[in-house]
């Protein structure tokens, strides 16, 4: 990230929402809100002071609510850039319209109450959609709890009792008393795999994170037992198996295949009752700590940004890649590209390929002026279109667009025209035009005709 | 020249006498509109309901699809097959006094300088009847065309409803020779000859609808430009052909190649100055606008026509006014230029 | 003129991505499908206009079958989809006119259905077959003598 | 009706909300009306709004390119309604005079029912439920029910669905669907080789005039597929077999649009009996679909769009 920013030719904007998007490839004019942070980037000098002496707390979201965050913050202490920004919702400033702490301590003089959002329009050669996922909502399983036990959490929130920056300095506490916890149990595919609750698709990082929290666990705390359920342990990538069985014969996790049925407290412990299918019997596990291994859903507003976009999604919400084989970037609109967790449920390796990928068709892409395409598309022929614009309803690209033109006489009038790098050549307008205006060169109607007519002979 | 009448319970048989030698053609409206038809015993009640047919007579003489002639690429060029109609008299009985006189109208430009083979053979082949009208609808005009409900010199015989008789009357030599060779009439009197004048002429007074067509080509021709008011009578038309196609005198037609790679068919269709189609050319249409379509019907019928032959193209039947979708009535237009 | 047994003759839409790709799969797999279809590749089903099939009746056809994609394969996303709503109607309608229904079908074969793309022509030549020769709608002035 | 009509045409036109005020006025043929366009506040005398007010005006707007006053029937409205879906009128350039219509008479039918033509009916009344039809200087009643188009008969939107000033009140749907459709079930009740041998015989007769096209509100094409000649989808030689195929088309294109206005058939010389065509392809869209063209301006035009759950049992 940092390295990105100091790079000349990128631009990130945080805290920024995408709102619109028309054009075409090359040609894509965006409208973006950059929302106010109430912070001027070019003055903050990023030296803390404003979030060190702000009077309210919040619980922190980068740390999963486990620790606190003040109502001026830096997301978490990494980010780029390092600007912190007001949460309007608990501010007094915004709340009760006093305090200013902040703004009387700023020695840049940064924080600006009165900051408005601001919209940037501009005009961009392609897309690249990285917007991530979203943690499926583990709290759907009454059987775990349903969020009741403090000392249930998920994947993510063992990750920020990991971390040195979390909430306990990297001091693996557990979150109800703050006792080291002795046996750990670890529940995989909660979500997913489960169409009664959860999503019918496999998440694909959790038996990995799964396996990598119980070594750091072991390695954090080396008395600790890890005791993982799980349904199939799903290892295929470069070294993953070798690293489960790793985990399994030096870290001394104990993988059970089977499902938990319930999770209840008896004093301090949590008893974990389930299945181990492979022996045939019922087991229970009185746990300290149990970490469900949540699953990967698509972000809340994936279809939102998909109508934005217009690129199409999937019956969860993840976009569709233009073919899931051979141009698994790619989307149907031209100049737009997916990578991450966007698009289906990533690792790391995976994520960055993709991201590599996607760089490199951008790349490629701008580097010539002009761009080759299909010789097969769509041109309407103006003069005799009614404008019923039927064709642009059923164009699943957006390639037909209104322009409007002067006429000789110098009357305005509205047409028609076809993105020529927009259309794919389908041919789904030319059968809709009523008027038969709309031709596909190289598949014509008068080119099937003679066809027809040379087969019906 | 000896008239002659017949019972009307008599046309039965007297209509099976002559289809034996020919074909013999009398309203029907068994399709579902009225028409011209081969004669059979079942549609022989038309006396009682006949006023005039929907699809006019040019249709019998000018179809709507003609087949001009049949053309092969052979191995020294194109062959040529033409087709001419087939030569078999008819007798087409029930011929409306204002069709008889549009088939002149338009006869006379198909005889013009080219001689139309396809019309002209038909039309010599065929022998007309006229049937007078006693009771003209409510949307003729022939009145005023120069014509008469009742009275016809562009038949071959000339019929007037007597009540229980019909009255044949001859008008031309084709007409006397086919009269004689009639049988089962009876020879007239000179009392049918003037109750036959009685009944034309109340026939004649029964007529509503009334243009001016004095001065009209000059008129027309003074309006042209009156962009004004021919938009104001165009606005409701609906550019369709009915009006063009149900005329009597109207005689566009579209020239068009079927061809199937080696061989082919030259057809002749109807073709109509109310489709946006008809004048456009590779670069623009001189009549792309509505009220110009409409004009140009109405200038050809009242105005060029005349120029070019003397005759207005127009005969009163008041089919179009009748057919019209949404009413756009002739008298009304031709009265308008009148009264600027 | 010569007395010839009466081989249907029947035209087949297919379209690029998946049926077309299909009638292939089952050609390499030596499967065999009748000699009475030729076969038109389009870009997708939804670029069959209801004139292309009216017109094939129209000269002589005697089946015309249109395949395209399964719904939610279509390689340009909706085309299929936009067409089985146009086949809806178009079935009815010439069922209402009086075309026998086995004259025209429409069916959804994707690119690894070769088997399937063999079988569905077969019985489609088979139900054309027993509906007899197309003479209903063929236009005998326009042939000539 | 008829006098509230020019008195709000008339306000219409004075206040400058519209341009031009299409209505019905009085026709040169008996018992016939007329389309009335005008701009001119003194010709409003001429509206009138009587049971035989046939036409379907809802094609107007599209030419005028104005700003339109425009008097609508029940089954207009849903013309109009289906003009807007398609684009081609602006809901804001019209001011909708809804007409509430209890049918229209069809003087073809009063003709077949009394045995007279046009020309010796003097006079035609409307008294509650019956007509009272003068002829030869006799009279004779009628059944309003049996005086009126068939389309009519299956009416299920009396009332304008959509308008901006309603001229009457509002009336309840009366449908008969048996007898309107009675043509159609007829037709479907035939043997494939009879409805096939009864289009022949339909098609043979059409002379190609394209009345049909050009009254119908959905054909608003500036060019009609029938005048494409690159390729010549359907021959200029008018045999049975093309003008079935036009029809047919023409059928399909308006599929989903057409809201049995009824005018095709009405303004057929030849009397085809188009509306059997359209009417039976209304049901279908029902049917198929769920979908009814017209009733609702914000509804997605049927054969634009799609769901994924459209039947598909036909698809082999």
């Amino acid at each position: 990230m940092v390295e990105s920013s100091q790079n000349e030719n990128i631009e990130i904007l945080t805290y920024s929402e995408v709102e619109e998007v028309g054009g075409y490839i090359g040609n894509f004019d965006v409208k973006i809100r950059k929302k106010a942070r109430f912070v001027d980037i070019d003055k903050c000098t990023g030296c803390g002071t404003c979030y060190q002496k702000c009077p309210v707390k919040v619980p922190s979201e980068f740390d999963m609510e486990m620790g606190m965050r003040k109502a001026i913050y830096v997301p978490f202490p990494q980010a780029v850039p390092n600007v912190p920004v007001i949460d309007k919702e608990h501010c007094r400033m915004f709340t009760k319209g006093k305090c200013s702490i902040c703004q009387k301590l700023c020695q840049a003089d940064a924080v600006d109450y009165e900051q408005k959002d601001e919209i940037i329009e501009d005009r961009f050669g392609a897309i690249v959609v990285a917007t991530g996922y979203d943690l499926f909502d583990a709290s759907v399983y009454g059987e775990y709890g349903g969020g009741r036990f403090k000392d249930v959490i998920t994947g993510l929130q063992l990750e920020r009792l990991i971390s040195p920056a979390g909430p306990t300095g990297g001091h693996i506490k557990r979150p109800s008393d703050g006792k080291e916890p002795k046996n750990v149990v670890f529940i995989q595919c909660v979500g997913s795999r489960d169409i009664e609750k959860g999503v019918p698709y496999c998440s694909n990082v959790c038996c990995m994170y799964t396996a990598k929290q119980a070594v750091l666990l072991k390695e954090h705390l080396p008395e600790v037992q890890t005791n993982i359920f799980y349904m199939d342990i799903r290892s295929a990538g470069k070294n993953y198996e070798q690293f489960v069985q790793r985990t399994m014969e030096q870290y001394g996790a104990l993988y059970i295949r089977g499902r938990v049925s319930k999770i209840y407290q008896r004093g301090d412990k949590l008893i974990v009752k389930g299945a181990d299918t492979l022996v045939g019997i019922q087991v229970e596990v009185e746990a300290d700590m149990v970490v469900l291994a949540t699953g990967i859903t698509p972000r809340h507003d994936s279809k939102n940004l998909a109508g934005i976009l217009s690129i199409p999604y999937d019956q969860f919400g993840f976009f569709t890649e233009l073919h899931p084989k051979l141009a698994p970037i790619e989307t149907v609109t031209s100049g737009i590209f997916l990578t991450g967790a966007c698009q289906a449920p990533k690792d790391i390796p995976d994520t960055v390929a993709s991201a590599s990928g996607a760089a490199a068709k951008v790349a490629s892409l701008f580097s010539s002026d002009e761009m080759s395409m299909e010789p097969l598309v769509s041109t309407i022929d103006t003069a005799v279109c009614s404008m019923c614009k039927a064709c642009v309803e059923v164009c699943p690209y957006g390639a037909i667009q209104e322009e409007e033109i002067t006429l000789r006489d110098g009357t305005k009038k509205k047409q028609l025209i076809v993105l020529e790098s927009v259309c794919h050549g389908c041919g789904a307008c030319v059968s809709t035009c009523r008027s038969s205006c709309i031709m596909l060169r190289g598949m014509t109607d008068e080119q099937i005709f003679d066809e027809l007519m040379a087969v019906a002979q | 020249m000896g008239n002659k009448k017949i019972k009307k319970d008599q046309l039965n048989t007297l209509f099976n006498e002559l289809s034996k030698d020919c074909s013999v053609l009398v309203p029907t409206r068994s399709k579902g509109y009225i028409g011209f038809d081969l004669w059979d015993e079942n549609n022989g009640d038309f006396i009682g309901w006949y006023k005039n047919t929907t699809i006019p007579l040019k249709a019998n003489f000018f179809p709507k699809v003609e087949d001009m002639f049949r053309f092969n690429k052979g191995e020294g060029g194109y062959e040529i097959k033409e087709i001419l109609p087939e030569e078999e008299s008819q007798i087409i009985f029930g011929v409306r006094p204002c069709d008889a006189r549009a088939l002149k109208i338009i006869g006379t430009l198909f005889a013009d300088t080219y001689k139309d083979p396809y019309f002209l053979k038909r039309r010599e082949n065929a022998i007309l009847i006229g049937l007078g009208c006693n009771e003209p609808c409510d949307t003729c005009f022939c009145a005023s065309m120069g014509a008469s409900p009742g009275e016809s010199q562009d038949v071959d015989l000339l019929c007037t409803d007597m009540g229980d008789e019909l009255l044949f009357e001859t008008v031309s030599k084709k007409g006397e020779d086919l009269l004689s060779n009639m049988r089962g009439l009876s020879d007239s009197s000179d009392g049918d000859s003037s109750k036959a004048k009685e009944l034309r002429e109340a026939a004649n007074n029964k007529i509503q609808r009334k243009i001016d067509t004095s001065n009209l080509k000059e008129k027309m021709r003074a309006n042209f430009e009156n962009r004004e008011y021919w938009e104001n009578v165009s606005m409701k038309c609906m550019s369709c052909g009915i009006c063009t196609y149900v005329c009597p005198t109207c005689h566009c037609f579209d020239i068009h190649d079927e061809n199937n790679k080696k061989d082919g068919l030259r057809v002749r269709n109807w073709d109509s100055c109310k489709f946006p189609l008809f004048t456009r050319m590779p670069m623009e249409n001189p009549r792309h606008e509505k009220w110009r379509r409409v004009r140009q019907r109405y200038h050809h019928k009242f105005e060029y026509y005349d120029m070019n032959f003397g005759v207005i193209a127009c005969t009163g039947c008041g089919r179009c006014i009748r057919e019209c979708p949404v009413n756009v009535d002739v008298t009304q237009i031709i009265t308008g230029i009148q009264s600027l | 003129m010569e007395e010839t047994k009466w081989e249907p003759k029947v035209v087949g839409f297919l379209c690029h991505w998946c049926s077309y790709a299909g009638a292939d799969l089952s050609g390499s797999a030596r499967l065999e499908y009748p000699h009475n279809i030729r076969i038109i590749r389009i870009p997708c089903s939804g670029r069959v206009d209801p004139m292309f099939i009216l017109r094939a009746l129209q000269n002589g056809v005697d089946g015309v079958i249109v395949s395209g994609c399964h719904p939610g394969d279509c390689h340009y996303q909706s085309g299929n989809f936009h067409a089985r709503r146009k086949f809806a109607v178009i079935r009815r309608l010439l069922d209402y006119v009086g075309i026998e229904p086995e004259r025209v079908q429409f069916s959804w074969v994707a690119a690894s259905e070769g088997p399937k793309m063999a079988q569905v022509i077969n019985e489609f030549v088979e139900g054309v077959r027993k509906v007899g020769p197309n003479r209903l709608f063929k236009d005998e002035r326009r042939d000539g003598e | 009706m008829e006098n509230r009509l020019k008195e709000e045409a008339g306000k219409l036109l004075k206040e400058g909300k519209v341009d031009y005020i299409v209505g019905y006025g009085k026709g040169s043929v008996k018992f016939r009306t007329s389309p009335l366009i005008t701009n001119k506040e003194e010709e409003l005398e001429n509206l009138v709004i009587n049971p035989f007010i046939a036409n379907n005006l809802s094609r107007y707007p599209i030419e005028l390119k104005a700003r339109v006053g425009i008097v609508v029937k029940g089954c207009d409205s849903r013309s109009l309604i289906s003009l807007i879906q398609d684009k081609k009128v602006n809901r804001e350039d019209v001011v909708i005079l809804g007409v509430p219509c209890e049918g229209v008479v069809d003087i073809k039918k009063i003709e077949k029912h009394i045995g007279k033509d046009i020309d010796q009916i003097e006079e035609i009344k409307r008294e509650g439920e019956n007509l009272t039809i003068q002829a030869n200087g006799s009279n004779q009643t009628l059944s309003f029910k049996d005086a009126i188009f068939d389309k009519c008969l299956g009416c299920e939107y009396p009332t304008p669905l959509e308008y901006d000033v309603l001229l009457g009140t509002e009336i309840s749907p009366k449908p008969d669907m048996e007898k309107s459709l009675m043509r159609i079930k007829e037709l479907e009740n035939m043997d494939a080789t009879d409805r096939w041998s009864y289009w022949r015989e339909e098609f043979s007769k059409c002379i190609r005039c394209y009345g049909c096209k050009n009254v119908c509100p959905a054909c608003f094409c500036e060019r009609c597929f029938i005048d494409v000649n690159i390729p010549q989808w359907v021959n200029t030689y008018a045999t049975w077999q093309d003008n079935l195929v036009f029809q047919l088309i023409r059928t399909l294109h308006v599929a989903g649009r057409c809201s049995d206005c009824g005018e095709c058939e009405r303004a057929c010389p030849v009397g085809i009996p188009l509306r059997s065509l359209q009417r039976k392809m209304v049901e279908e869209v029902k049917d198929l679909f769920d979908y009814e063209a017209g009733v609702d301006k914000d509804a997605l035009p049927v054969f634009t769009h799609y769901e994924d759950t459209d039947p598909e049992e036909f698809i082999k």
